[in-house]
This record gives C-alpha cells, structure tokens and sequence, in this order.
C-alpha cells in the first residue's frame, strides 16, 4: 500500500497523471515543458523502458543529466542512440516510430484540437491577433503523426472551449466518422487528456471528449463546471488516485529542483 | 504562388553560376555581413529555440542595421528577440517585413515578447508552418526539389493562410499536403568546430542547420573553433555541412551565447531572463531596460569578445561547467592564428 | 497503381503495431532468415555494388531456399549475382520473381552474367529505375511518405514502363517526376558496427543503407563486429540506424566478404573473378563451374565462418592489408561472448 | 614544348582528352570507371582544385590511396570532405552542387541521349532483350542534374546511331528548343563526347552532334566514317594535341597501373 501524498499543486498532480498514463517499453515523442517531466517521472517508476524522442534530433537518450530546458538542449543528447535533427525526428514519426505523442495547448475544443498559435479572429484577424501565442511548434506534427497523442492542459472553462479560435493540432476534427483519415492523417488521434482536474479520453462513436477520472479534490460537478463545454460523463468515472510521497519527491527532488517547469504555485 | 528569398528556378540558377572551390573563406565577420546580408533579404536562422542560434551574426546585422528583412525558421528563441527588439527600438536602423516560422518563444524561459508586441500591433506579416513544415521546406530547397510532400499538420488552420497545397495522392489517392521549398537569401549558421573551407562538424541535434545552408544562396558561418582541415577531414562521416555551401567562415568564441552550443556551453539561466524580462518590459510599455540592455550589450560593443567581457567571468565559466558530462568528442587541433 | 512489398498505409500500420522497445536482438542467422524471410517476400538489398552487400544473410537465405522473391536496391553486384546464380541452378530451390533496380554489374570487376542470362530468356520481371529514384524510393518509404519529387531522369524511356508519374508543380508549372514508396517486407543489411539492441554504426559511404532498413517492415543487420551500447552511444552522432528500425542483430566478421567493408577489407580481386566467372560460363552454356562454386562455397558450409575458412589465409590477410589505410574511426569495446 | 608519346593506347586517349576537357576548381561527379581515372590525371596535372563527387557519398575526396575499382568502395572516401549515401550526393547534384558530371553509355544519339540499359526493342521486348546492360545506375541522373556532362564512348558505327534502342540518360532529347527545359530538367545537357577517335560538342541551334577536332591518327573523314549518322563538321575542327610522355606515364605508372579501366589493348 503505497503512501500518499498530501502536500502537492495542481501542476504536479498533472505531471504524475501524466506519468501513469505512459506504458513501458513505447516510444514517446516530448513536448516541451510538463511531457518531458512526466516522462522522466515515469522512467524512474514504472517505465524504465520508456524511449523518449525529442523533435530536435535526440532518440532514446538518457535523462539524467538534468530536466531539459529545451527539447533541443544539451540534457537530451546523452548517450542517445540516435541524433540527427529536426526532419529526421519527424520522419520517423511520420514512418510511424513514435506509439504516443505528448503536447499540450492554450485552447480544445470537444473533439481534441488545440489552439497554440493564436486568440482572436481567424483568418480575418490574422494579422491583428487579440493574443500572439508562440506558435505552433512540432505540437502539429505530433498530433497528426504520432500514432496516439496524450494532451496536458490547466483546466479552465476558457481554455476548454465548444469553438476554439484556431486548430493549431487538429484532435478528431468535426468529429465526423473517419474525419482524420479523410483530412489524410496517418496517426489514430487524441489518447488522454489530463489536466489539473481530471483525466479525460473520448467517446468512441462521437470522438467528443468524456470523463474518466477526477482528480482529487474534484468532482464530476466540479469538473464539468470549470469545462466550457459539456463533457460525455459516463457510469464508470472514477476517483484517479492521488500522488504517492515518492512521486512527489521524485518530482521535487531529483527531476525539477529549481521549478522550471513545476512552478511551485500554479494560477487556475 | 509567389516566392520570398529565391523561387526554385532562381535558387538553381545562382548555384550553378557560384564559384564552388576549396578556398580559405576566413573574413572578419563585419565584412561577412557588409557583403552578404542585404536590405529585403529572406535570413534563414540556424539552430533551435535558444541552443546553437547564430547569436554573434544576428548582433552585428543589429549593429549594421538591416531592413525588410524575412525571418525564416522552425523554431527560433533570441536570435529572432534580438531582431525583433532592434526594430521596437529604431525600426529606421532594423526592421522585419515578415516572419515565415513555426513557433518564437523560448520554453522554460518563457514566451516571446515581443512576437506579442509586433504582431498584436500589426507591425509584421506572419507565416505560420509546423516545425517540420520549416525543416522540410528548407530540406526540399536543400534537394533541389521545388516541393516535398508531408504528412501534418493536415486538418490544421495553418493551412488557410499559407502556401502549402493539398492535392490527392496520384498512388494511393488519399489526400497529402505538399510545402513549397524555401530558398532564404542568406542561411545564418553557428556551429561548434569548422576548417577554413567552410566543412562544418555540428556535435548533438543537427536541428536544421545542413538544410538551412544548402537551400540558401549564401551562408555565414561563425564557430566555436576554427580547426585544422585534416582534422575535419580524418572523420568524413561527421562533417554536417561540406564546404561548398559556405561562402563565409568567422571563428567567433561563444557566437551563440547566451543560448547553448552543445559540449561547450549550456544556456546562460541568467542572462536570457535578463534580456527576455527587457523585452517584455518593453511590451508592457517600459521602453528603457530594453534600450539599455541594447546599448550596453549591442551598440555598446565592437563584436562579440567584447560583448562576453561584459559578462562576469564566473558566469561564463559556470555556462562551460554545467555543460552536462559532454564534451565535443574527437581529437582535434585548434587552429593556430 | 500497385504496390510491391507494403502499400505505403499497410507499412505504416504494420509499424504502429509493432514492438518498438530497446531488447537484445541476438539470434542466430539461420533462425532470423527462418523467422523474416518468406516466399514471395520483397527484400530490400542494401550495399552498393560489391561493396557492403549482405552477403553472409544471402548465402543463409540460398542455404534455406526461397522462392518468387522480388529484389530492391540501387546498384547491386554480388548479393544479387548469388541469388540470380541459385535460381539458375535450381528454381525450384530458389528463385526471384522480379527485380526494382538501378544497376546490376560489378564496375571495375565487369557486367553481371546472370543478370543478361535471367533477362534474355526472359526468366524474371524487370522495373528500371535510376540509383537516386531508388534510394529516394527507399527514402520516402522510411519518411513515411507516399511519393517523393524528383528531377531525374526526366526525358529517359526508363518512365515509360515503371511506375513514376510525371505531374506539374503546383507551384512553379514545370513538370516534375514522382516516385513511389518503396517498402520492403525484409531488409537486409551489413554494416561494420552495431550493438545488441540493433544501433549501428557505418564507416564510409552509407550507401542506402539507412533508408532501406527504416523503409522496411523487417531488418536483418549481421555486422562484423558486435561492440558494446555504451561504446555506441558515447557517439550518438555517429549512429547511423537506430535500433528500433531493427529485428535482429548478428555478429558475422567478414559478412560482406568477398566484397568491400569499409575500414575493415576491401573487395577480394581474386575471388570476385572467380565467382563472376563461373557466372559468365554459366551463361555460355557450361553449368558445373557454377555448380561447383555453389557446392563448395555456399550448400557445403554451414555459415559465413566455415565460406571463410576455405579462402587461403593470406588472401584473408591481403583484403585486410589493403584496405587503404582507413582504419574504422572511433574508440570501441569489442563484446565479449 | 612538351614531350609527345609515341605509343599509346586509344583508351589512354580518352582518358588524356577527359582530363583535359576539366577545368580546374570545378565540382566535378564521376562516373565509374575512365572518367575516375580522366579526374584524377587532371588533379595530378592542371586541375589539382577539382573535386570529385562520387554517387555512393563522398564528396571532394584525396584520390590518393590508389584507383577506385567503385564509386562505392573505400578509395574514394579517405579524407572526404562529406560523406553520406546516395540520397545526400544526388540531393546536391540536383540542387546545383556539380558542375559537371563525367559519364558513358554504350549506345549514343546525335542529340547525346544515352543508352545503357538495353539492347532490342523497347517497349514491347523489354521482357526479351536481344542484349542486357547493367542499368542507369546514377548515370540519368547525372545527365539530368549535373550543370553540364561529359560523355565518353568508344567509338564504333553501331555505338553511333541516329536512333538507340532506349534513352537511358537524356541528352537534348529530340533536340528542339528548350526540349530538356521543357522536360522539367534542370540542367543544360551534354557539353562534349570524348570518344578514341574525337573530340565532340553540340550545335547551338540543332543542338546536334558537331567534330571538334580529330584525335590523332584521325581524320574527319575517319570519323565521320565511323559514325553511324552524320556529324555537322564545322570549320574550324582541329588536330587535337597528342598526349604527353607525362600524361601516359601518371595513367600507367602511378593512376591505374594494374590496368584495370585502361586496358592495355581496346577493340574497335
């Protein structure tokens, strides 16, 4: 019987459900940010295998240098076991070597396309944005490519959204049947979401996203009312359990010491 | 279709007229760039968000002052800061016409600034790709080939503002999204060790630094260390980009300082917030630490030696020491002066 | 339009499902032929010419018989010679169906005899390609991709009976060649270096070795040496396929024998004759020399040690002298048993 | 006033008259065979800038450690100034990297289409070919990519022909205006043949094959005698300038002194 945490934020809980939902000996191709620390979390637990790839060349390196700063940092490279460079990473996932792809976004939608490119009108607005993001990044190339996509949002009803301003990394689209395989995608699609108040999938026949766990602290109530659009809740919903001591220590000790990336305190 | 930089038929054509011998290319940098960087030029920008950026060149174009330029590039941190805060600073002196681009920010240290400040006031047209739309359009330039095929982001918005095509697939019939080459005017490029040809030997993520370089009609290319020719050429299997897509060669120690250039110096912690919090004072309405950071690191500076001097000693030397376990790993002699 | 080997979505799937963890891939070579290579199969040949071609998997494949096979690659010489020489013995051991090629002869060393034999009676298909629109068929297979562009060789008669397709460029109106993907059902692959999780290492010209192994559903790489993970990955820019493109890994010194291994020995100008000649009496009518040759070198051994054993010593010791004062590159474990 | 051999073989003149045809400091890709050795007597006499390019991966390599017996093996790759595979040299040809590219065939067309492929009739017999060549190899794409190409031929009326059997390498197609252009190649087509018994370019205009000048022990009348359809014999065609002692001695002593592209004695 584990032990429990009871000293944890929001953005850790993220990273541990994270961790969780990764399965042992796939490859997992990061995103920057919170992906990279939940699959070094999951790597020293029970995913020793995982095989991180990282879009600016490095696969399979060791992750013990130090959290990356950057997906195309130094502390990706060591004893790599191959290092090339931005087209060879998406080659292999577009040739289908990447089993999950781990991104986040500002913006969803129901259907699991993400907006990280842009809030205001597009394409009207364009060019007179309301908020520039950073853009889109691998996140797009992920998302269509990988063979699944795990996505990590802060979950706040503006940032879950029924219309999102931009499809930066299209989900299942319009939800239609078959819609990715029609655009001409060759990766199956959004996997997870977990966010800061539960972990979500989607609904197999109307690809909108449902309910699987809460996160603790949460409801179902509380979780549909910080969505801004309603969420498929199904009978099996269950309570998702909570942080172990160790997870967190991993966490606070041995991967992100200095908070880059697991603020202390995190908003929403 | 219209083309930025050179359109395919154009980019051929230059090549094929180019003197491509093996020559000594070593030239100050402040010639490189009166030379080769010119006012309307399409720049693609080497490296990757803030590691391996061609830091040293993109200060003295500063110092120089380049307008209507084009950025392009897959994912750039304070290369395309630097540009861009030149230009909120004097955009009579430095200005960007155009950004072609998949994301401007700088992970763990934060957004961009000023992509927010410039775009949000309608001061610059915006391209944007994914990350490997970026790399394969330089790498379709780089093979001569005016379009590549691709995979993603398919289904994405991008696709309604910029050039990328869908069209079925004449064998299997299923939609693909074809991306027009890029063909920049100049390819900006640091790298860790280089011969005095231009052969460049690129330790950790190549990013896309070859591509970037083969489709341009020019590249300058500033290193870390010059090094011996037989020393470059004893290990063939590593050079990343031949010599003959180089036109210029400058030994500039920590060109791409403050970012990191892998086995020799990891990411100044200090010294990119430093920068970064200037520019975002700046978005906010707070004109002078931006001004200041310039003047005293930029305009204040004859060139990058002078710049590091700025810099304490013990922090320029915690950036080698932190480097994590990797050092640049063949056997090599510095060129001697 | 139809596909050889994997359509380009059924190669897809096929990897999306399959194992891609980091496991020893030790096998024997009798069992990885046993368990990869099926009738009918399409195997991708790797090499260049006589130079680092699977020669030990091709001997093990005509030691076990297949039959209606179809042969991908470049520019072959002695792995295919070998395979064309067992179908002419015996068909109903050993036999090729077809062959996608660019090249088959032995430059310096003279045409292929078998290859005009097989094709002048009309005995196997033909699809002629040139060497950059097979690797770049190879290569669009390993970027996951449907099609390739490509320039050449547009004008040649070679377009009128293979599957290329010529299209206008959306973007520039000039006509442009397409390739079809190739993917192979089996790879096969000599290389000097690798670990037991399947990394390898090249030496020299890498040929199409990369893109044939990602391209394909399976990879057989033998090597002639085994050295040890960390000793691979101190070098991660050095690693020339990852280990995950691989099925299984076998540690056979001289693998590519007779032929050309970069840094280790070069071709065997007595034995290559030898062979060929036994090929070009075959074609002329005379059948026991070839006959022979297979009896004593390949059905009369169990493996590439005991084909060695029979080669005088110091032939053995002069391809090894020769090769030209190219020693392979890097510091290595060699791993024990 | 250099020294004159007196005794030489009609492939030593070939090779003679390849070297000569290079320029110095040009990128020059080779074809296997004469043409490596034609580079390499350039490099030891007037062009020690020209760099080779060899289609299996090396680029600029010291031809040093004795004549390549392939453009893949060993001896073309020590100190490469890059070395990659056949993708990564066609990429740069294609792109513009070459200057020239140095090839042959067995079969050639007053338009320098080149067949190397088959013998017979195409397309019905490709199934049933009267002769069997080896294939293109790299030698299309050289012809269409390289900036111009260098041809070398034995020279024998069957070999010259005003319709070969099959166009494996391009030269200017049927020669009307613009036809390689129009084709979607990219570069300008064939600059001279070289053959063991003349020098040949390519009218302007017709852009079919003109003399240029007359080995040694030829005449325009032999020439044209062993030329399976009419040449244009311009004015100006000249006697070309027999090889040197030197030149015979880098061939047979120092470059190819096994004999393995140069025999010692050619038919035809």
């Amino acid at each position: 019987m584990p032990k429990y945490s009871e000293d944890f934020t929001p953005q850790e809980m993220i990273v541990v459900a994270g961790s969780r939902t990764l399965i042992d000996n796939k490859v997992v191709f990061a995103g920057t940010g919170l992906p990279m620390v939940a699959i070094t979390l999951a790597q020293l637990t029970h995913g020793p295998g995982i095989v991180p790839v990282f879009e600016a060349g490095a696969v399979g390196p060791e992750l013990s240098r130090g959290l990356p700063l950057s997906v195309g940092g130094s502390r990706t490279t060591y004893k790599a076991n191959y290092l090339l460079g931005l087209n060879s990473a998406f080659e292999l996932t577009q040739r289908g070597f990447c089993d999950f792809g781990f991104i986040g976004g500002a913006e969803i939608d129901p259907y699991g396309n993400l907006n990280s490119t842009m809030l205001g009108s597009y394409p009207d607005g364009y060019n007179k944005p309301k908020v520039r993001l950073p853009g889109s990044g691998g996140a797009s190339d992920m998302a269509c490519s990988c063979e699944r996509t795990i996505i990590i949002m802060v979950h706040e009803p503006r940032r879950f959204s029924e219309k999102i301003d931009y499809i930066t990394s299209p989900g299942y689209l319009d939800g239609s049947p078959n819609a990715r395989w029609r655009a001409g995608m060759v990766g199956q699609g959004p996997y997870r979401v977990i966010t800061t108040k539960a972990i979500m999938g989607f609904d197999d026949e109307t690809k909108r996203m449902k309910l699987i766990a809460t996160l603790p602290g949460e409801t179902v109530e509380s979780v549909q009312e910080a969505t801004g659009f309603e969420l498929i809740i199904p009978d099996d919903v269950y309570p998702f359990e909570p942080p172990t001591v160790e997870e967190i220590r991993l966490i606070r000790e041995v991967i992100d010491p200095l908070g880059y990336f697991v603020k202390k305190k995190i908003k929403g | 279709m219209y083309w930025t930089g050179l359109s395919p038929d154009e980019a051929r054509q230059f090549l094929a007229n180019k003197d491509k011998s093996k020559r000594d290319k070593r030239i100050s940098l402040k010639e490189a760039v009166q030379k080769y960087v010119k006012d309307g030029d399409n720049l693609g920008i080497a490296g990757f968000v803030d590691a391996r950026q061609p830091i040293a060149i993109v200060h003295e174009i500063i110092r120089q002052g380049r307008k209507d330029l084009t950025l392009s590039y897959q994912s750039a941190g304070i290369a395309a800061e630097y540009l861009c805060g030149a230009m909120c600073l004097d955009d009579n002196k430095n200005s960007i016409k155009r950004m072609e681009l998949a994301y401007l920010a700088h992970e763990a240290f934060g957004i961009s600034p000023l992509l927010r400040y410039l775009t949000e006031n309608s001061l610059i047209e915006m391209e944007d790709w994914s990350n490997y739309n970026m790399s394969a359009r330089f790498k379709a330039g780089a093979m001569g080939l005016p379009f590549i095929p691709c995979r993603s982001p398919m289904g994405s918005d991008m696709l309604q503002t910029n050039r990328a095509i869908i069209q079925d697939c004449p064998f299997t019939n299923r939609p693909i999204m074809l991306l027009p080459a890029s063909h920049p005017n100049v390819a900006l490029v640091h790298v860790q060790e280089a011969d005095i040809y231009g052969n460049c030997r690129i330790q950790g993520p190549l990013f896309t630094c070859p591509e970037i370089s083969m489709a341009s009609a020019h590249t300058i290319v500033t290193c870390d260390r010059l090094i011996e020719h037989d020393d470059m050429v004893r290990f063939p299997n590593r050079v990343s980009i031949p010599y003959f897509s180089v036109d210029a060669v400058i030994e500039v120690p920590y060109g791409a300082y403050p970012g990191n250039s892998n086995g020799l110096y990891y990411y100044d912690e200090k010294h990119i917030p430093e920068f970064r919090d200037a520019c975002e004072k700046f978005r906010k309405g707070e004109r002078a630490p931006l001004q200041e950071y310039f003047d005293n690191y930029i305009f204040g500076v004859e060139n990058t030696t002078e710049f590091i001097n700025k810099i304490p000693l013990n922090q320029i030397q915690h950036v080698e020491k932190i480097e994590p376990g990797i050092r640049l790993e063949s056997a090599h002699t510095v060129l001697g002066s």
